[in-house]
């Protein structure tokens, strides 16, 4: 069944395994680009109920195209429904109403700390990022957070130069002191596999390697010492229903 | 009751230099022709306030308006970053900017707060964060349950200014579509200027439509696709190429500044 | 997702005795139907919670279904006095109600800070009153500004009842008109039911529409009329008359008694 | 002109002169009963332009019919914008962007504070009233406010029985301490005349009777002792236009 198909890139298995965790999500927060195509994908393979929400207010979207921004028209106008930012904010994610959440980041720590606001030193920076955007109230309160990075040195790093989003802070313990509701991140979905958080250390361990990549190698475009799980699993291949639809969706 | 005027004369009235001005608008909606104004009549000093700055601070960061900005996302949406807002804080050009960032969260409230009058709003948010101390906020404790929440300063801009669709002759706006922060904006702000598509006799309220009576609003003005390449949902449509083909454009500062003397500065309002 | 259910199933799976329960609606929408089913299961030792009691808890309480009531307004809106809530508060008829009250002002910015899940909110408010002994409310200072503003607290009610015009059969809301505190109270509640005056295929979006999606209620109902002798604007008008007599009539604890029973114990529920 | 007109009662009187302070409003907050009939006449006879707000949150709303409630279906019909109750406390009562309200009470003091909560003790009261409302926060933050209420020993006392609504307060100051942006109480519109703070005291001060009526029979029917202005004036008779529409209005 496979044969039939070109060859298929990282990026397409990032997007694919994504979106197969969205398999039992009632609502899912996204932003643009990858984790809004996963959301998508998901909607048109696994589970056609699975309700997007941005923060641009629209609830409910269910938009025919990927969308470039995260208020673009199409969302507006298929939403259930539009609320305002700070309706947004306050009602919808702060009260932990929304269950999974997709974060990006510039760089991201062994406890799956965020930061998207600056490389270098903040005042004089070497790339100065967008910023926080909503991710800090995002991380804290939504269900759970799935982070989708590209997998490389630079983006997995020892030390955070900002902690714009609090993963699992510094260890077991981190976000029940600072009172965050949400289970935080329960894994980091990148173009070579998938990390999840040790539950006694909430440190990220390599759990699953997409097809064709081997642990060493995703250990060496990690910035710490990556440890790798006893039982690591490799990545079930996409399916021909998958690769179509993504391919289909990325066509539109 | 809001005064009908045009465009620049608007402006002339509402901006000073070394205002704060927040020209709000969340994706959707977002005032480029008022912006280009602003940089047609060579305002400086402002501190430029706006929850994700978007193309249209970063033509005006990078045409020198700019004191200091207030944050939360200075990104280009579904794009990549922004050139001008970068090479401003970067290397200090064409000038220093002051920045003051927040989480969008933290933004909303600020407005909220401002809209209300208050002096701040309390939310759960920043905890953790670099941004804590990088940012005005504080922490607060609930007298009730002994929380430690986040106190945010009120924003009380001297001017904001968001586009609406649309207008009544005695300055009655209303908008459609994503709301974002501009109803709060206009409320918190001292002054304000609406920008609309259309003035047309009588508003009807539209699916989804919220109203900003006339007399909370200092002046409207027509500015027929005063939105783009941002949208005005039913009218317009958002310039999705338009967002591209700026980040490629915008990364050389020579041609930036030629874009913006052919595309803003050389472009005579149209009269109305 | 909010399952669709007969009211008279809603009320016993989501109602139980103890229960704090908010019947929201702002003179609009005011989920009359509802309440009656609550009388007719009999529930006792509700903690009831309404902005303006009206006619609604009048009756609630005068059948003894109310242990502590949480108001801000006991009025019979441009008539007078509420009959039964006085004679119960004055009188312990037909049974003692502890009551805590606030302002309108607290009470609405209780129920937004029960929808967004924060302990608390801050506002200006209660001031020199005498209501802030009365109350729940806490002095809290500015970390900003050091002015001393005032803290309510939250509330979070066992469960919310509101009515609206309309919902699809995925249990999706839409109301329009006065939207008074109805999505706050649903936000804020462990459980909600919706009454409605009518199940559509599909919501279109109204002028002035607000929907709550289904992922955030419990249960919907249909109860056509159920908002009388409120209204539901566009669908029912408000019988002001019923306003008026309901004065004259509820002096009597007798009269009260019979006029409920024959209209309201009496009344098997229609069908549906 | 006068003569063709009935005899006008003391209630007409009252509605009338509470009309005529709206000339030169541009925003009135109003309850139900004559308030809103008062707001209604002076949009009829001074004011065309004048934006009635009631707190169901129906800003500039134009009933035809005096509204029974504060948010019978005209006045969501008639508005410019409908808003919820956190949105017009928050964004609309709290910041004072309202000119004028009008109030009643059950008691009002020397220094025009209310209660509209309870007679006798408020454990075992005598008459239980329908409570605060909105008034605390309106009287705090709107421009003025202006009382209106029947002239009657029992309303017009020397302590009120419970403080629901500040109006000055203990005198002079007291506002300033309590943070209020508003000017308070301007004046007392009764069926018998008006009563205006005095600017150094704050104290209520007879300074106008309604035609017919004697300064000593308000002061009887006041339960402190009432100060009358030096310069008592008379309210000017109601005109056949002020008393036409208002009766045109009443039986609509």
């Amino acid at each position: 069944m496979t044969v039939t198909m070109p060859e298929v890139s990282a990026g397409e298995v990032q997007t694919i395994v994504a979106a197969r965790r969205l398999r039992h999500t009632k609502t899912v927060f996204i932003g643009v680009g990858r984790p809004s195509t996963a959301a998508l994908l998901a909607r048109m393979v696994h589970n056609p109920e699975l309700i997007l929400v941005y923060e641009s207010g629209t609830i409910g979207a269910k938009p025919f195209h990927i969308p470039l921004s995260i208020g673009d028209g199409e969302l507006a106008e298929t939403a259930d429904a539009i609320v305002s930012v700070p309706e947004m904010f306050n009602y919808w994610i702060g009260p932990g109403r929304i269950d999974v959440a997709f974060l990006g980041a510039a760089q991201i720590d062994r406890h799956a700390n965020l930061n998207s606001t600056v490389i270098g030193d903040y005042a004089h920076p070497k790339t100065r990022l967008p910023g926080a955007g909503g991710a800090p109230e995002i991380a804290a309160s939504c269900g759970e957070v799935i982070v989708i990075a590209p997998h490389a040195k630079r983006t997995f790093v020892e030390k955070l130069d900002f902690v714009t989003t609090v993963g699992h802070g510094t260890g077991p313990g981190s976000r029940e002191r600072l009172g965050f509701a949400g289970r935080g991140p329960t894994a980091v979905i990148t173009d070579l596999g998938v990390l999840e958080p040790d539950p006694a250390t909430c440190e990220l361990v390599l759990t699953q390697i997409h097809p064709g990549v081997e642990a060493g190698g995703v250990r060496e475009e990690t910035g710490w010492e990556l440890r790798v799980a006893e039982e690591l699993k490799t990545t079930e291949p996409p399916t021909d229903e998958e690769l179509g639809k993504l391919r289909e969706l990325l066509e539109r | 009751m809001a005064e009908l005027m045009s465009l620049s004369d608007a402006v002339a009235e509402l901006v000073s230099d070394g205002d704060s001005v927040a020209l709000e608008g969340f994706t959707h909606l977002i005032p480029f022709a008022a912006g280009h104004e602003i940089i047609r009549q060579g305002r400086r000093e402002l501190e430029l306030i706006r929850m994700t700055p978007d193309l249209l601070y970063d033509q005006m960061i990078g045409m020198g308006v700019a004191r200091r900005l207030v944050f939360s996302y200075g990104g280009n949406p579904g794009v990549g970053g922004l050139h001008r807002f970068r090479d401003a804080i970067e290397h200090d050009w064409p000038r220093p900017v002051e920045i003051e960032e927040h989480s969008h969260a933290g933004m909303a409230n600020r407005y909220a707060a401002g809209a209300a009058h208050l002096p701040m709003a309390v939310m759960r948010g920043y905890a953790g964060t670099d941004l804590m101390a990088r940012s005005t906020v504080a922490p607060i404790t609930c007298p009730f349950t002994g929380e430690t929440l986040t106190a945010v300063p009120a924003l009380r801009p001297d001017v904001a200014i968001v586009h609406a669709q649309e207008a009544d002759y005695e300055g009655n706006v209303q908008l459609w579509g994503i709301p974002g922060v501009q109803k709060e904006a206009v409320l918190a702000a001292k002054r304000s200027l609406v920008t609309v598509e259309r003035i047309v006799d009588k508003l009807e309220l539209a699916p989804g439509g919220i109203v900003i009576p006339s007399w909370v609003i200092t002046a409207v003005a027509e500015a027929p696709g005063g939105s783009r390449p941002s949208y005005s949902l039913g009218l317009t449509d958002r310039d999705n190429d338009f967002y591209k083909f700026w980040d490629k454009m915008s990364r050389d500062r020579q041609q930036f500044t030629e874009w913006m003397n052919e595309n803003v500065l050389g472009k005579e309002l149209s009269k109305r």
